[in-house]
């Protein structure tokens, strides 16, 4: 046992450190500093940065521009990019939907989306949840029928995220309705600008335009469009879900903040001293510290354990990082609005190009909406409820 | 020790919770906020119509005497329809310092117009470093002929965009933090060398940033020892808060219930789940305690011991930050996503609840300056 | 509404402060402060003043020994008792089998039992909770089998409380086996003399001694101890459990408590100053502070709904009290467990009559033993998880 | 970075849970505690032939040379046997005070007999009213002849009742609290002047009050700077006390489970119940994130860099402190009643758990340290 990195690891987060802060432009990691809304543009240009790198993709088969990393590698890449906060690549291209279509699509699919999702050519979104299906993933509803060479798509998909900037969004549909519920469900690729589909926003309560609902209405895809075999979506559903699930304890960008907040509070007087020089400031960053560190050796633990997994079987373990490192998130933005204290009460835009002076200290303007938006990091990509049973279920057989 | 209310109570709880349910559903204040400055002017004429603004003034002014349960029954109301009108700032805060601090003739000319809506008042205490220490002030008045004139910044001055006269609290003397030099001013909406940058608060209310620039300014009562003044009015305005507070919580509280029992998840409503039923459960611990400790501050609003008033008030809004912490987050943990949208109801509260604990000290302040006063319990050992 | 006392109620708690502090010597005060074990005869002792005056059953109708006392006054007389470290009474006899008695027993059972009762004369213990049937216990399996004026009862109760003091004990049994599970079952009083009946004791983890075990062979009952009708002992038993449950929180021994953890902590230095003067420690102390006077405004609001409520019928409020009552004790008992610091460590005796002289400070000896003892009040008389379920379905409507 | 056990760490781990399988069922324990001294000296020897008295010893006093890795493998196994041998003050404490502090004869004269369990240790460093702070010392050594005699009264001597020489830290100079002026003395058992008070402590180990009147010493090294010592041998003595901590927060986890699994309440398995299914999760969580912070304590336990040593070691202590509180809490409530008797076995892992914490400093006492200490992450701008 030995829990120290490797001189090869060590030289190999170095080189990841120097990259992500040299080749990604201050800019950019600015607004995700900051917890601002990044444009499609800027989204673009960023994994493009690291698709040239070979970067966007490390995670995916070597012959379609994956890295081979050791997991080691694979936990020092993401903590460093989230630790530099680089803007994180479009996730249901890079974690979702890359890894389906190499794993289980056509050739043909392989070819003609693959390279395009690694670039972000297309940007993709995802069409899980609906309205009566949130938890119970597996009673959605909209149906897709077979027709000669097509299948004809109606429903409604909703918390679709980033929807209004996805060129693509794969699917989960209903292909046999007499079927138990997980056994008549397809995955299939569709093309946002098929005739029929509407997007409308839904409007989060941080002010954001983060997710949307996705209207199906006599939709037309090619079968072509099927990924894998008819009626055997929910299985690579279950893939997609278990694949890529260390970096969702987001323990780097939780460093980043935590660092941050550090020096915002070295910089707010409170009385004549700084807010850092507080006491009890102090040892409620402590607390959120040391669960952090340990949150980071857990998950050290749980990538250690990645040689010997099965790929794209979920690992129970990685519903322990969710749910600690939701929490962990979640507390972090409840010290910023600490640090901001009554200039979190004035209600700032999060646009870019306002003329405006900011109201208070320049970092207040996002502490209300960060606390409002991280809410959702206990509910999506199944709840904090939903992980307890499933730990409740595989890791204690409750 | 009776908690029943007086007949006259009754009366007025009932026609305040009429005028929010008349006047405030959800889809007439969503409509209200999209006006300019965010509210319906109508409904300010409506509340006074109904005596609310003059209710705890005296009855001299117009007013109706009315004490802090009264103004409990009020701002509970105010809380669970998430009422957007500036009655904290312009009658509890502005109507208490005028008359408190102000002498005769300024109570003449103020009072009676703020009770009958012809005038909006706001207190302009906070400042770009102060946070929740209402003695830490900067802003310098300095004597000119028989008035004064301002110099400094005021920030999230609540009700500030729209408030007629401006109550400015300005250093005659003594250094940032000292409790001595203080002064209350009046200040004019429209007064030479005043800016004002009015803006939407997170929840929806409103506020602005003012500088002051050779300012003219008239005196609240004599300058230099307002500090005193100051807490006891922001005591009973935080206790009026508290009391809001235990109306957002209890909506809250109903809206989850409601969705449990109606939203249906792998073949059941969702409230049939236990592990969901306990959370619900420990949100009403939370609320009940909540209540308690605004009843608690509604009963030491008026203590005339301020060393008292501030343990109980620093307890109360301690208790009500952290109840309306968790309830609020687990309200939008129980609804899941449609809880974090704007087009659900709950999120609105959630966010009014966040403010108010930003208001006056959240909860850890007030923890930290109840730890640091004593006991809130006296010595049971001091009789017999 | 006018949430001050009338001058009639202060009058009265002073009344009530007075009578406790003089008339109940102080070394059963302190042996309760100090959170040590009260012998039979001390908790005889105390009871018997209480009663000399009127004051051990003030909840009892007037006829047998009650007051009539308004439940401010109730309230009044609890908070001040406990303050003062008074030796509870019996609450088997005083809050439990007397006012059963009293309802449903018959003339010759409240002339034969109640005075007795009242004056500590016969001493009751509880025969409720089996090895089966804990938060279940309508559960309940010991047999009470009729044979011609008499009951033969077998089985097995456990967590009986201070069985090895009683004199009688109150059992439900059960006298229909084929009925349904509530409604087979019977209230019955049994002579603790009488052969066939054996107590174990349960040695608890803080060392003491408080709850046993009771076995019950062939043990003949007069059927004249029957209390009310066959079969409808599970009315009487829910009686008894929402019966005098204001008092449940325990507000006013916390109040003493905190105070006594507040004057230790002024004595007991850390480095150079006195416990009480570091910032952590008051702001814990303040934090269970403003809960437990919260919970006493929680209480009064339910003595407040007193008057219009139902005698007997559960108030599913007095669930809240429970609950956060029982955490609040529990908080307390980590406090005193801080003050202590590595002086809790040692294991001293809990018994009187000790020649050797304390381990450290005096206080310590109770500290690890009374924070051992306390998670008992989550789990006895109803656990935080029942009181949950109470609250969610007789409150919530879930 | 590698997780993975060597060969002969996993025969160590594999000898010492069938040691603790054999010899520590809760009987058998049951019956160590009812001997004279609450232990069976017969597992001492036993110990002493499994090496593990002199493992983390060098080799040329007989040991083993184990390192961090080593300690965590044998104390998270008694941690689970609630093994009742004092080998924390004996050889992680005495042992590693006499080699980090010893001259070459002092550590042959003892060592070896260590080692061979022929000789057991002691650290006597806690006085009445020194609570966590090591150099909170007012035992005086003076210097006598050759040697010192000392005069003070130390408290709570982990294993102190039956240990044949005891570790004393005293003052040379400096007041009370002073980092510089302490020194470490060897004190035989038997030497005059020295009363011992042995008393059976709250989990069933043992510990000794001590007084010291004119008691003859032996300097362990050189006396007047023991304090980095001290604090070294200490953290890596938290390290191990971690290790143990996680063997007795599994062993508590798995017997709830156990419960929930088999006690049948409504007609029905309790673990069937969502709330407590989810009450069960949050343990794991905790037991999770304890068992990663005694990793992070064994790999920074000798860490020659004394500040962030102890940061790391604040760090895990707290989290341990406060993931054991939690288990143990949760542990005895899901049992109910049945947790509360000496009879079954949770309840003595509840109470071992909180001597841990109560051992060199609580969570709070830790958490408050690290506040005052720093960040435990190094800033990643430092590179590029």
């Amino acid at each position: 046992m030995d829990l120290n990195f490797t001189p090869e690891e060590l030289a190999f987060r170095d080189e990841a450190r120097h990259f992500f802060r040299t080749a990604i432009p201050e800019a950019l990691r600015a607004k995700v500093r900051e917890g601002r809304s990044l444009t499609k543009e800027e989204i673009v240009a960023s994994q493009r940065i690291l698709n040239a790198r070979g970067w966007a993709t490390p995670n995916w088969p070597r012959a379609w521009g994956g890295q081979d990393w050791s997991p080691v590698q694979v936990y020092l890449y993401q903590d460093e990019m989230q630790r530099a906060f680089v803007p994180p690549t479009i996730s249901f291209n890079t974690t979702m939907v890359g890894p389906v279509i190499a794993e289980f699509g056509s050739d043909a699919q392989k070819t003609r989306f693959l390279p395009r999702a690694a670039n972000a050519d297309d940007f993709w979104c995802q069409g899980f949840s609906e309205p009566g299906s949130g938890s119970d993933l597996a009673s959605l509803r909209t149906r897709a029928e077979r027709r000669g060479d097509t299948y004809v798509v109606n429903g409604q998909k909703i918390w679709t995220t980033l929807a209004q900037y996805a060129d693509w969004i794969f699917c989960l549909v209903r292909t046999n309705p007499t079927a138990k519920k997980q056994e008549g469900i397809s995955f299939l690729l569709i093309d946002m600008k098929t005739p029929g589909i509407t997007v409308r926003p839904i409007v989060t309560i941080d002010g954001g335009r983060e997710v949307n609902e996705v209207f199906f209405d006599e939709v037309v895809v090619p079968a072509e469009n099927l990924v894998g075999q008819e009626n055997k979506g929910w299985d690579y559903a279950k893939f997609l879900l278990g694949n890529e699930r260390t970096g969702i304890a987001r323990v780097g960008m939780s460093k980043a903040r935590i660092a941050r907040i550090r020096a915002l509070a070295a910089q707010e007087i409170v009385g004549d001293r700084p807010l850092i020089e507080d006491r009890r400031f102090r040892e409620k960053l402590a607390a959120v510290e040391i669960e952090l560190k340990a949150l980071e050796m857990t998950q050290l633990r749980v990538v250690a354990e990645e040689r010997n997994r099965v790929r794209g079987k979920p690992n129970p373990a990685s519903s322990i990082l969710k749910l600690k490192g939701s929490w962990i998130q979640q507390q972090i933005t409840e010290l910023l609005l600490e640090v901001a204290g009554p200039y979190a009460i004035p209600a700032q835009g999060n646009e870019d190009g306002s003329n405006e002076p900011a109201i208070g200290p320049d970092f207040a303007a996002m502490a209300a909406p960060g606390y409002f938006n991280f809410r959702k990091v206990s509910i999506y990509g199944g709840s904090n409820e939903i992980q307890r049973n499933i730990i409740a279920k595989a890791i204690l057989g409750l | 020790m009776d908690f029943d209310l007086t007949d006259e109570q009754r009366l007025l709880k009932d026609s305040v919770e009429r005028m929010v349910a008349d006047r405030y559903g959800f889809e007439q204040r969503r409509a209200y906020l999209a006006l300019p400055g965010g509210r319906d002017p109508a409904l300010w004429a409506q509340c006074a119509e109904l005596g609310l603004l003059g209710l705890p003034l005296a009855e001299e002014y117009g007013g109706f005497g009315g004490g802090p349960v009264e103004t409990m029954l009020v701002m509970e109301a105010f809380g669970r329809g998430l009422v957007l009108e500036p009655y904290l700032p312009s009658v509890i805060l502005g109507g208490g310092l005028v008359a408190a601090a102000g002498d005769a003739a300024q109570k003449r000319a103020i009072l009676p117009a703020l009770a009958a809506g012809r005038m909006q008042l706001a207190f302009a205490h906070l400042e770009r470093r102060s946070r929740y220490d209402l003695a830490d002030i900067t802003t310098i008045a300095r004597a000119d002929g028989a008035g004064f004139v301002l110099d400094g910044a005021k920030g999230v001055v609540l009700g500030g965009d729209t408030a007629d006269t401006l109550i400015v609290s300005a250093r005659i003397g003594g250094a940032r933090c000292d409790a001595d030099g203080i002064g209350l001013f009046l200040v004019a909406a429209d007064a030479p060398g005043l800016t004002r940058r009015g803006y939407a608060t997170q929840d929806g209310l409103r506020a602005a940033e003012l500088t002051l620039a050779g300012t003219p300014a008239t005196a609240l009562g004599a300058p230099g020892g307002a500090l005193g003044v100051m807490r006891r009015i922001v005591d009973r305005a935080m206790a009026a808060l508290c009391a809001e507070a235990v109306g957002v919580m209890a909506a809250m509280h109903e809206t989850t219930l409601e969705y449990l029992k109606t939203r249906k998840q792998f073949g059941r409503a969702i409230g049939e789940f236990q592990a969901l039923q306990h959370r619900a459960v420990d949100m009403l611990v939370a609320l009940e305690q909540a209540r308690s400790m605004a009843l608690f501050a509604t009963v030491m609003a008026e203590s005339d011991d301020p060393a008292e008033r501030g343990r109980a008030m620093a307890a109360a809004k301690a208790q009500i930050g952290r109840s309306g912490r968790h309830i609020g987050q687990e309200a939008i943990q129980l609804h899941g996503g449609i809880g974090m949208t704007m087009e659900y109801k709950v999120g609105h509260y959630f966010k009014r609840m966040t403010m108010i604990d930003q208001c006056f000290g959240d909860a850890d302040t007030h923890l930290a300056q109840l730890a640091d006063a004593g006991s809130l319990f006296e010595a049971a050992e001091a009789t017999g």
